[in-house]
Order: C-alpha cells, then structure tokens, then sequence
C-alpha cells in the first residue's frame, strides 16, 4: 500500500510537496477524497488528515476518519426503506440525508411479477450506481453485467450498529486483519462463534445470529474497538471479556 | 364557603347509588378500595347487558371460538374473547360477527355510489374528498372523454386536465377499486356519472345511523314536483351518494344519473356526451324547480335531525308530505322552512306517530 | 393560606358535602353538533367540557403542497400523538376565558396547554385501534367552558365519548379520573384519607394525582401528579381514582347505551342481531 | 424539514427478542444507569453532566430586578431549555419541538414548583427589587434520557451558585463585586430529581431505566417520577402511551426513591469535593490578587 | 497578565458530524457542525450548499448580538468551505458559548450591553475546528485575533487578546481574520480610531495570525500570545494521528 513510511499530515489549503506527487509514466494520476484539482496543475487538501501516495496505482488521497458519509460509485452501504413509490425505494443512508433511490428492479431476478416487496423500515445491503453531486444517489442490489446478487439484497433479521466511517472502511479492507487491524470478528469466529455481517461504508454494520446474545457481543466488541481505538492486543483481550461475560 | 349540594343527575342515578351501596360500610376507612381487590370491575358488562340494543367498546360479545372477527371488534388470545371496539349495533354473516357503528367516517365499498368533491389535481389523477378516511383518487383513464372517444389517454389530455374537472368541483362516480389502506379508486365511465351542475349539494353522515343515507336498491332517483303546481320543470334529480354527500338537480332528460333506467343504448353513447358534459356553467333553471330543489333538501335535512334514515322511499314520501304541510298552511316562501317543530311533524307524519 | 379542607376532619364530608368515595355529578351528551364527524359535551362536577372530533381524515402531505379540503390539517397549535403505520392524532385545546374566577386567559402556545395537549393525544393513541387508519389524521378539539377541578381527566372522558360517536375504534374507553389526599407532603398524618374526584378548591389546597386508565382495569394510560406528596401515599391515591375510573367508565358506557337505544328505537339504524346465538 | 430518523424493523424485532431475553444492547442491567460524569466550571452555577453519550450543561446567573407586581415579596426564577440542532438537526431554532416543551414543564414543576427554591429568600427590597435567578440549560449531545440528565444539571447549577453578596444600610442596598465579597449560596430547600421509566412489550411489561436514544425511540410508553431523597414526589409524568399496570408503577416509584438517594449522595459528594478544591484555589486567588495590586 | 493557553477537544460530541470545544482568552465555546445534511425546500440553494450558522448565548436567549454574529460567520465561513461541492444541501454550525469571561470588578449583567467582538476569534476558531472535525472540504483554514487600541497619554498601545477590563477602557476594538494563505478574510472594527491606529492593527494582526511557515520555533517569537494557526495544526494532526492510530 503506501510506500512512504513518513506520515505526511496535511491541512486544507498546504501545499503539496511535488515529491509526493506520483508520477507513473502512463496510467493518469488519480485523486482520491480529500484532494481538489485547481487546474493546470495544481493539487490542494480540503480536509484535515494523512496524505498518503500509492505510487504503484498512480494515486494521492488524504486518509481520515469522521465526518457524514458522502456516497460514491462502488460504495457497498446499508440502507433503510423510507417509503416506495411506483417504480421505487426510496432509501435513508444516513439520517438527515436525502433518500437513494433503488430501482425496484434492480435486485437479482426481479421482474414486474417478483419484485421484491420491502416495507418502510426494512434494511437493504446495496452498491452505489449513481453519485453526483447534482442528483440523489442511486443504488442497485444486482450486479447489472452479470444479473447476479452477489450478497446484495434485503437484510431479513439481526442487527444493525452504527460504526465509524473509518471503522466500516477498516472492515472493508480485503485484508482487514493485516491492513485494517481489526481482529475481533476473526477472533470471535474463532471461539466457535457462528455469525454473518454485512457492512456498509456508510458506518453501517448489520449482524445476524441464531443466537441473540452472540449478536450482541459482535455488535459490542466491534463498537467498543472503534470507540476505544483498541489495538490488536486490546482488542483480543475484549472478545475474551465478552465472551465470558455473556455466558 | 357554604356546601353545595347537588341534585343528581337522572342518568348518573343507578351506577352512583350503586357504587354508595358497595363501599358504605367502609366509608370511614382508606382500606375500601385498593389496586388488587378491583378486579372484579374489569369488563363489567360482560352478560348481564345481553338485552340491550347495542354493544360498546370494550364490551365482550363472546368467548366462543366458533366465532371470526369482523369489522369492529378485535380479539385477545388469553381469554380467547370477541371484544367490539366500537359503539353499534351486532350483525352476524355465516360465523362472522361484525358490529355496525352508530356513526363513522364512510367506508368505501366496491360499488358504491358516492358524490364527491375535488380536491387535488395532479399530473394523471384527481384526489376527490368522499368523506372517507383518505381521499379517493380518480385516475384519468376512468372518465369519459367529450364525445364519448374511446383512445389511449394522451399527454395533451394529461396537460389540460383541468378543462376536465378542477379543484372544488363536484361529481358523481363510483368506487372502482380499493386499496390495501382503504382508500378508494373512482371511476366515471357511465352516463350515470360524471360533473355535477345545476343543483346544490349537502352533506350528511355517511355510514351508519342518526339519519345518515343508507345503502339501498337506488340511489338516485328522479323526484315528480309537478304536484307543487310548479312549471316549468316537472322533475328533479336527487342522488344520494352513498357516502352521506347528496345532489339534488334539475333534471335534464336523457342526461345525469337519473337516466341510470331510460338510458341510451350503447349506440348513442357518442351523440349524448357532447362536449358540454364538462362544462362549469350552470343552465337557466325556472324559479320553480329552484324553490322545490330546495324543500328538497329541508326535506332531507328533516329526516336527519330527526333521526331518520335517507333512502328513495323517505325522500319521496317526504316530499309529498311537505308539499301537502304547504298546502295546508298556504302558499308562501316560508313553507320551504322544515326545522325545528315542523321538522318534527314531517318526520312524525313519516313515521306515524 | 387557610385550608377550607381543613373541616373534614369533623365530620367526614369534603367542602361541598361529598364524602371521600363520591364522584361529582356527572352529566355527559354525545353527538352534539350535527356537523362533527363525533362530539360530546360532559361535566364532571362544575368542570364542563365540549368536544369536537374530526376525521379520520387524509392527512396533509409532509412538505405542504396539496391536502385541501380533506379535512381540517393538524394546525402548529396543536399536539400530536403518531401511531406506527398508523393515523396521527392531533389533540388543541381552547379554553375559554371565562372558564375561571379569575378569567385570566391562556394562549394555546401556553406550555401547560401544549402539555395537556400532549397528555391527551398520546393517552387515545396508546387506546384507539389507530392502525386501520394510516396516512390518516384523527383530530380532536377540545373546549373547556368552565373550570372546578379535574380538568385534565374531564378532557379525557370527553374526548373519550366524541370518539366513540365518532365510530373509531378501541379497545376499550379511556377514562381518567383524580384522587387527591388530606395529608400534607410531610411524612406524619398517618390518619389521612384518600379523597376521589376534586374539585377546584380542593386541588388548590392538597396534593393530587390525576389518574386515566383503558377501561375499568388497573391498566394506567395516563398518571399525572404536579403536587408535593410522599412516596407512599401514591398507591392509596392511585387506587381510590383506579377506582373511580371504573364508575366513570360505567356512567360513560350509560350515556353511549341511552343514545344508542334510542336511535334504535326510532328506527334510525337497524336492530342489532341478538347475540343469544353464541350459546348454540 | 430534517426528519429525525427511526429505528429500522430489524432493530426494532431484534431489540425486543434481546429485552424478552432479559439483554440490552450495551449489556446494562435494565436498572442500571450508564456511566455517569458531572462536573462543575470555574465559575460558580456551571454544571456539566454526562450520562452515557448524553452531555448537558446548566449556567445559572442572576441579575437584581423589578418583581411581578402581584408578587412583591417573591424572587423571580426561570428555567430556560431551548433545545439547538447541535443535539441533533431535528430540532428547529425558535420552534420548540414537543419534547422540549415537556422537558421544559417537567423541570418547571420538579424545581420550580417544588419550591426547591426559596424565592421569597432572593427579595432585596420588597416591591422594588429582587433577584432574579435564570438557569439556562444547554444539550450538546443527545443520546437518550435528556429528562434525568437535564434534572440533574439543573439542580446541581443551583446548588452549586453563589449570588453576589448584598447589605442594606438604612434605605441604601450596596451589592458587592465578586472581588469585595465572597458571593453567597443560594437558600435552598429540597433537592429534587427526577428517574424516567421506559416501558417495552405489548403490555409495556418490561421497564428500563436511562434509555439511550434508540431505546427512547423503541419505547411503548414512559413515566418520570420526580421525588427527593426523604421520598416526597414532587411529579409524576406518564402521559399516554400503552397502558402500563398500575402495580408496575408503584414498583418504578419506590425504585425511583433509591435511585434518587443515589444521585443525591453523588451529588453532595460532588459539592463538597469542589468546595474543597476552591477553598484551596480561593485563598491563592486571593493571594495572587493582592500581589497583583 | 499571561493569556491562556488555547485547548481544544475534536469530535466529542456523538450525535453531530463533526464537533468540537475550544478555549481561548477566558471564553469556551462548543460548536457542531452537521452537513451536509439535507436542506428545506424553500431555503435550496441549486448550485451552492446553504451554510447556516446559530450561536447561542451561555446564558439568555440570543438576541441581535448574536444574530449580528452569525451573519459575520456566515458570511466568513462560507468562503472558506467548497459549498459548490454540495449543492441543495445544508451545512449547519452550530455555535454554544459556554464560558465567556468575567469581569470581577463589575457584577454581570444579563443584557450585556457590551461590545459583540472579543468573542468572535473564539467563534471563527471554534467553528473552523468544528469543520475540520466534520470533514467538510475547505479551501483553506482561517485564523482570527481580536486587538484593543488603548490610548495611554496621548500614545495609543495595541494589546492583542485584551480582557475584559481592557476592552472596557479602550477606544477601538479590531477583529481581522487571514485564512491560511495569508490573505485578509474578515475585519471588523469598532471606536475611534486613525488610519495610522488601524494599519498598525492590521499589521500586528498579520503578525499575529500569519506567522512566517518556516520558522519552527514560533512559540519564542510569539511572545505571550498564542499562534492559532500553529495550534490548529497540530490539533488536527494528534486528532489524525489518534484515528488512523491503527495504520
């Protein structure tokens, strides 16, 4: 990942030293969040964080944690069923954003007969398809080139936790034991406790279980690791307490 | 401050007297009542009400469980109990037990007659107020188009919807569809149904007692005034929508609801909606078919006051009941007046008393 | 202040010759305007209250576009109580200058208002079957033409009858009803009785509780106390209106019986089939 | 308008089969308080509770005025709670939502009218001037159980503030700065607080007490029991919502009494802790003062 | 009379996006910032987001004096956030006097007469710490001072970050306001004073708030007086530090 041991901190408006500018000779640079292009060539921080370069990508962003959650393309998220209109959900990210729209029919094998039927107040794991700052986002539950789900669709059950954004990031690292430093749900899969989670990049983290008490004690070893910035070691200590505490 | 006694009420008489008698021997102690010791007071009208002429909310109507739940009434597993939920009267359909409130918002049935008011235009619908819970709706595609056009309807159509009907206008129609909220979807495509013009509209309750319009065979008519002695029209159109709204017109033959038996055939349908089926514009109506348009509606608001139900066989009893009460006291603007004490005549000579 | 009430002692009868388990005269009418979708109009006492009630009816669209003549919208002056999927029911009560000696008037922005408003729209809410009715408004309008005590249960009870002649569904009455107590808020005076019913003098000089339950059953919809009172006197208090909640239930249930005869009497609705059927 | 958001259904069902499991979500026991911080500024009359991710903070000031004319004798003393969209954008500047104007009310009646205050004590000179004593009372965060925080911070402001020290001499009132004279407590009398009950299940059968937002917003109904600690109440709130058993609220009452003794006892421990750090700041206050002159 | 050292706490409050609390100069001052959230229909800006700013007195309802200050805000913040970023939306900061400073030798009055800027440097600071917090892309950061000309026989003395007493015998008070890029955002001025008065306050403003950015040692040559701007960034960057603790 990122190549420079030194952490470069930024604020917005500093200047970026060019040296920390990728320069691949053929794919484009690409800016990540954080970052505002002031043409011809000028790169400027907008927020307060890490500034971090991948030389390999060709890409700049500026790494930080807080703040509301902004959607963009791509983005897996969880989202709650406001109301449906004719051809549509309409679906809450984050309180007191505007709506996501999802198109009935963009769920895996949903024609005009077998759509799904979602009431207000139900959960749905969906990606972003369309962001912009002009429009309401829109979301779709169905990979459009393959037809398939691919996980997406209604969450029937469990739970729902609100997570950081930095947290919901860390967990949806490919590698979120190495690169995100987030152990617990590996941990507590490994005292032989069975349950699946879906998480949402906007700070959503929904966990279902046979068992009642084995959702709480994801939902609160994960909650407490975010809150108290726990390290690997801390955080393995926490499943150990849960665990013994709820049985 | 000097001690007030008050004398007691007549209705309050029995259950205050009863409620002395239970607790008198005890009343020098605070130990005559406490939390646990009352429960005996919970459902009290359990049995010993099974003469009486209605039931009330809370009120058990059985503990077998043969029966099913319908309208106005709600269960509890543990007794297994039918309780009504509201105020009325018991009816039974097969195993089904239902009570009939005394007095309610209308509820809309598939194929009720109703007259209804416009509230909201949007881009393909109206909202018509009903007096329902929510606001029907009537979609353009279930109207009649001018000139009786049968075809797809079209952006043009949807862009002058007003030119069809428009906020506060009134119209006949009936209920087409319902929703799962029970909100009612109308439709209009009848020569029974549509706009309604020269005439005047009341509203009375809708579904239930207290002289409320009932459902019935017919529920609009055509009133003979020529008895009156008026001239001009010999005729009026009465509609009683089922939704407690009521129309009473001037007829025009071969046109509006009252057509609903002598209606033209299937052929005609082009001829007869003209373009003048949407028009706002009231026609001329004679001085007499006014005056007896309005003892029309004294008529009506009559039997409400007094209680009485409002179907074709009242309206037109009544009618000729206040033509003859006119009759008798001589002519004048004041025999269309029928409130108060000549109200209470009509509606005692109505029903014999 | 000299306590009026201090007499009771001598004799066991209250300022207006009650004793302690007697409910002022209370007189009830339903559907008393022709025009309301329910009415009522009850006195408890010399507390006398009307009550109008509207709906269910569409409410008005979030975001004010349209709604219209549907029915009256809830206006900002009043509170609401919301159902989950269900109608929204908005409480305003007017009270009317000349409702007190002191005819001191109260706006309806007043926070006691808004919080009497409160109590009672989400009291009904917790009794009707408000479900049957989503995306509906049940609004209830209630003026107090004359104050002596017990006005918040006198606005329970009546908005109680106008609902039931309004049809709406419940599970059962919502009735309310005060209790007060000859003790001060010190711990002694083992020898105080529970009062029912108070009347205005009375709820100036003790403690009370007002006290509204679903039905004659122990079930607390509503419990407001705003006096200084110990701890352990709740429960007597609680019981003696738990209590009195069962007779206004019955005195309620009387003037719905009476009318409902009538008009069957009168042939207005249809006799009611027997329910003598069940046996079989 | 922003909209607050409602819980999810999954929430919801999920919350309920953890309460039917005797669970709630943050493991408390469904009587047990969350961690709960209060703290008092360098001025006199600031507190500053936390309770869980709930903060408050009281600021109590006084200004000498004109009494109402129909109270001569009496102070003037006011509560003032304006609920900011910092506590969460639901709520409108200038447009009191519901729950303020009850929050309002119910600190109205558990300190005002609970005379907790002695406002016949804060009259200067009857018919002419007296104190006037405002709290105003600050949400900066909202996560559940604004009532018993909001009390709380309320009562212990009052308790915590000293009004300028005032003399009369013949006809003449000389009222002292705060560097001629120590400022005085205020005269109090009771100290009342008050403990929320929230009620869950479809016979609101199951109570918990300091209920986070979501357990706020997932309640069937509630009662707020405002009493001291010799068990005098001072208010009682259930208003509507599902009914609830009227033995289950005699229960929450004598459950209120100990949770109240409770928070008196944290809070008199609290006072006499800051007494103590003042006394030793206030001599060296006055020290470095002199110096400085 | 040494002034106190600045302190701030970062994104303590839960329920608000981004949050901040921040002393200075005997005020504290709590600010949130939610955003961008959505915004009512008839306050919609098409193109822009609506940035809207409360500050709320620590005792008393607000009053001019405070609707004077939110428009100074407003006005202010709005040129440093990127509001073309989010448009229809709402930004909304929301400012709470905690603590402002007392004059011990003058018993308090409710209805202060007194003079609107002293407190504003603590605002604009509070607010822009709020931002940072929230992650609201900036174009640049902004740092604020307050100056009193105090006129001592016939020569007139600037005191930067002045008392309350001093402000009560002073006979001009000055605000400016220079983002990070050096350039004059904000002033505000009050009293009788020359031109000469006022660049000399402009000049030992500059001074104040734009500190040369290759000196590292800034505390020896800012004297007494704190270095804002210096003191935001090195907020900002333990706040960083601690969130991407696990990096």
């Amino acid at each position: 990942m990122a190549t420079d041991s030194e952490m470069v901190f930024v604020l917005p408006g500093d200047g970026i030293d060019a040296s920390l500018i990728p320069t691949h000779p053929k794919r484009p640079l690409r800016l990540g969040p954080g970052l505002r292009h002031i043409p011809p060539s000028t790169i400027v921080p907008t927020i307060a964080g890490q500034l971090v370069t991948d030389h390999k990508k060709n890409s700049l962003w500026v790494e930080y944690n807080g703040g509301r959650y902004i959607p963009a393309v791509g983005d897996l998220v969880i989202g709650q069923v406001d109301r449906s209109a004719a051809d549509f959900y309409y679906v809450a990210l984050s309180d007191y954003s505007s709506n996501a729209s999802l198109p009935q029919l963009a769920f895996e094998m949903a024609t005009k007969k077998t759509r799904p039927n979602l009431a207000t107040g139900a959960l749905v794991y969906a990606r972003v398809s369309l962001a912009n700052r002009h429009m309401d986002p829109e979301l779709e539950c169905v990979n459009s080139s393959t037809g398939k789900a691919d996980g997406l669709g209604p969450l029937v059950g469990g739970m729902l936790y609100s997570i950081s954004l930095g947290m919901a990031r860390r967990l949806l690292m490919r590698k979120s034991v190495e690169e995100g430093r987030v152990v617990v749900l590996e941990e507590l899969g490994a005292l032989g406790l069975a349950f699946e989670t879906a998480v949402g990049r906007n700070g959503k983290m929904w966990v279902n279980s046979e068992d009642t008490k084995t959702v709480l004690i994801v939902g609160r070893a994960v909650k407490e690791t975010d809150e108290g910035n726990l390290t690997v070691d801390q955080q393995k200590k926490l499943v150990r307490k849960l665990v013994k505490e709820m049985s | 401050m000097p001690i007030t006694i008050l004398p007691p009420s007549v209705a309050q008489e029995p259950t205050r007297s009863l409620y002395q008698d239970g607790s008198q021997s005890d009343s020098d102690s605070d130990g005559g009542v406490d939390l646990d010791g009352d429960v005996s007071m919970g459902r009290p009208t359990k049995r010993a009400r099974r003469d009486e002429a209605i039931v009330t909310p809370g009120e058990v109507i059985t503990e077998d469980p043969q029966w099913m739940r319908g309208h106005g009434t709600y269960t509890i597993p543990e007794p297994p109990q039918i309780i009504s939920s509201v105020a009325g009267t018991l009816s039974k359909t097969n195993k089904l037990l239902s009570v009939r409130p005394l007095r309610a918002r209308y509820t809309p049935e598939i194929g009720d007659l109703v007259v209804g008011r416009i509230v909201e235009v949007q881009a393909r619908r109206w909202r018509v107020d009903v007096g329902a819970a929510l606001l029907a709706q009537l979609p353009l595609s279930a109207i009649n188009l001018p000139g009786g056009i049968q075809r797809r309807r079209t952006e043009t159509d949807e862009l002058q919807i007003r030119t069809f009907f428009s906020e506060g206008e009134l119209l006949v129609a009936e209920v087409q569809q319902l929703y799962n909220d029970g909100a009612a979807v109308l439709h209009t495509r009848s020569l029974k149904y549509g706009k309604l013009r020269n005439g005047v509209f009341m509203a009375v309750t809708g579904t239930g007692g207290g002289g409320g319009v009932v459902r019935a065979r017919r529920q609009a008519f055509t009133l003979d005034i020529s008895s009156s002695g008026a001239e001009g029209g010999e005729k009026i159109d009465v509609i009683l929508g089922v939704n407690g709204y009521i129309w009473i017109s001037k007829h025009i033959e071969g046109e509006g609801a009252a057509a609903e038996s002598s209606g033209p055939g299937i052929t005609r349908i082009e001829e007869s909606v003209g373009l003048n089926v949407y028009s706002s514009q009231n026609d001329s109506i004679p001085l007499d078919t006014m005056r007896e348009i309005a003892r029309t509606r004294g008529v009506i608001t009559a039997l409400v006051e007094n209680g009485l139900r409002v179907d074709e066989e009242m309206v037109t009893k009544g009618y000729q009941e206040a033509v003859e009460m006119a009759r008798g006291e001589g002519e004048g603007d004041d025999s269309l007046w029928l409130g108060g004490e000549k109200g209470k005549r009509l509606a005692d000579a109505l029903v014999g008393r | 202040m000299p306590l009026d009430t201090s007499t009771y002692n001598l004799a066991l009868l209250r300022v207006d010759g009650r004793r302690w388990n007697d409910l002022r005269r209370l007189h009830g009418q339903i559907r008393t305007q022709a025009a309301a979708d329910g009415s009522s109009y009850l006195e408890m006492g010399n507390t006398k209250v009307m009550c109008v009630v509207t709906g269910p009816s569409e409410s008005a669209r979030r975001g004010g576009a349209g709604g219209g003549a549907g029915g009256p919208a809830a206006s900002s002056s009043s509170s609401t109580a919301t159902t989950p999927n269900g109608a929204e029911i908005a409480v305003t009560i007017v009270t009317g200058g000349f409702s007190t000696v002191d005819r001191k008037k109260r706006s309806r922005t007043d926070k006691r208002v808004q919080e009497l408003q409160a109590g009672v729209a989400k009291a009904l809410a917790g009794a009707l079957h408000a479900h049957l009715y989503p995306r509906s408004t049940i609004a209830v309008s209630l003026h107090v033409l004359s104050q002596d005590g017990s006005l918040l249960a006198c606005l329970v009870n009546a908005s109680t009858l106008a609902l039931v002649d309004a049809g709406v569904p419940m599970t059962d009455y919502l009735v309310a009803c005060t209790a007060g107590s000859t003790s001060g808020h010190g711990a002694g005076d083992e020898g105080a009785d529970p009062l029912l019913d108070l009347n205005g003098q009375e709820e100036q000089e003790l403690p009370f509780l007002t006290l509204g339950t679903l039905g004659a059953t122990d079930r607390v919809a509503l419990l407001v106390c705003e006096s200084r009172v110990q701890v352990g006197r709740l429960e007597g208090m609680m019981a003696v209106a738990a209590d009195g909640c069962g007779h206004i239930r019955a005195a309620l249930d009387r003037i719905v019986r009476d009318k409902g005869a009538q008009m069957v009497r009168e042939g207005a609705i249809a006799k009611g089939e027997s329910i003598g059927m069940d046996l079989d | 308008m922003p909209r607050e958001a409602e819980p999810s259904l999954n929430e919801k069902a999920f919350f309920l089969q953890a309460l039917q499991d005797g669970h709630r979500l943050d493991g408390r026991k469904f009587e047990q308080f969350r961690q709960l911080d209060l703290q008092f500024g360098d001025q006199y009359g600031v507190a500053d509770v936390t309770l869980g991710k709930t903060r408050v903070l009281a600021k109590v000031s006084a200004e000498v005025t004109v009494p109402y004319p129909d109270r001569p004798f009496d102070g003037i003393f006011t509560i003032t709670t304006e609920l900011s969209p910092m506590a969460s954008p639901a709520f409108e500047v200038n447009r009191p939502t519901e729950q303020e104007v009850l929050l309002s009310r119910l600190l109205e009646k558990t300190v005002r009218r609970s005379n907790a205050l002695d406002t016949e004590s804060l009259c200067l000179i009857a018919g002419q001037k007296v104190w006037s004593i405002r709290v105003d009372l600050h949400v900066l965060s909202h996560d559940g159980n604004l009532m018993d925080a909001s009390c709380l911070a309320v009562v212990a402001a009052l308790r915590h503030f000293r009004k300028p020290d005032t003399s009369m001499e013949g006809e003449t009132l000389t009222i002292y700065t705060p560097a001629e004279r120590e400022p005085v407590p205020l005269s109090w009398l009771h100290t009342p607080l008050c403990i929320t009950f929230s009620f869950y299940g479809d016979e609101g059968e199951m109570t918990l007490v300091d209920t986070t937002l979501l357990e706020e917003q997932l309640k069937v109904s509630s009662c707020t029991i405002s009493l001291n600690k010799h068990g005098e109440i001072c208010q009682v709130a259930k208003l509507g919502g599902t009914p609830v058993d009227a033995v289950s609220l005699v229960q929450c009452a004598s459950i209120a009494l100990q949770k109240v003794k409770e928070l008196s006892t944290l809070l008199d421990q609290k006072l006499a802790e800051d007494s103590k750090r003042r006394n030793k700041g206030g001599l060296l206050a006055e020290l470095s003062a002199e110096n400085a002159r | 009379m040494a002034s106190h050292d600045p302190e701030a706490r970062l994104s303590h409050l839960q329920s608000a996006d981004g949050s901040a609390t921040f002393s200075h100069a005997g005020y504290t001052v709590v600010g949130a910032v939610n955003g961008p959230i959505e915004v009512q229909r008839r306050d919609e800006l098409p193109e822009e987001a609506v940035v809207d700013v409360i500050v709320r007195p620590a005792a008393g309802v607000g009053g001019t004096r405070e609707r004077h200050l939110e428009s100074l805000l407003q006005s202010t913040l709005r040129q440093i956030i990127l509001i073309n970023n989010f448009p229809r939306t709402l930004i909304q900061v929301t400012l709470q006097v905690t603590v402002s400073p007392e004059n011990e030798y003058v018993n308090a009055k409710l209805s202060q007469a007194a003079t609107n800027l002293p407190i504003l440097p603590t605002l604009i600071q509070t607010a822009l710490l709020a931002l940072l917090s929230a992650a609201i892309p900036l174009t640049a950061t902004v740092t604020a001072a307050v100056l009193a000309i105090v006129a001592d026989d016939g020569a007139s003395t600037i005191i930067v970050d002045p008392t309350a007493r001093e402000i009560q015998v002073s006979r001009s008070l000055h605000v400016f306001a220079f983002t990070s890029r050096d350039e004059l955002l904000l002033n505000e001025s009050e009293g009788e004073f020359t031109m000469q008065e006022w660049d000399n306050a402009f000049a030992t403003a500059q001074r104040q708030c734009c500190p040369a950015p290759t000196s590292d040692d800034v505390d020896m040559e800012g004297g007494s007086q704190a270095d804002l701007k210096n003191f935001t960034r090195s907020t900002l960057e333990t706040k960083t530090a601690s969130d991407l603790y696990w990096k």
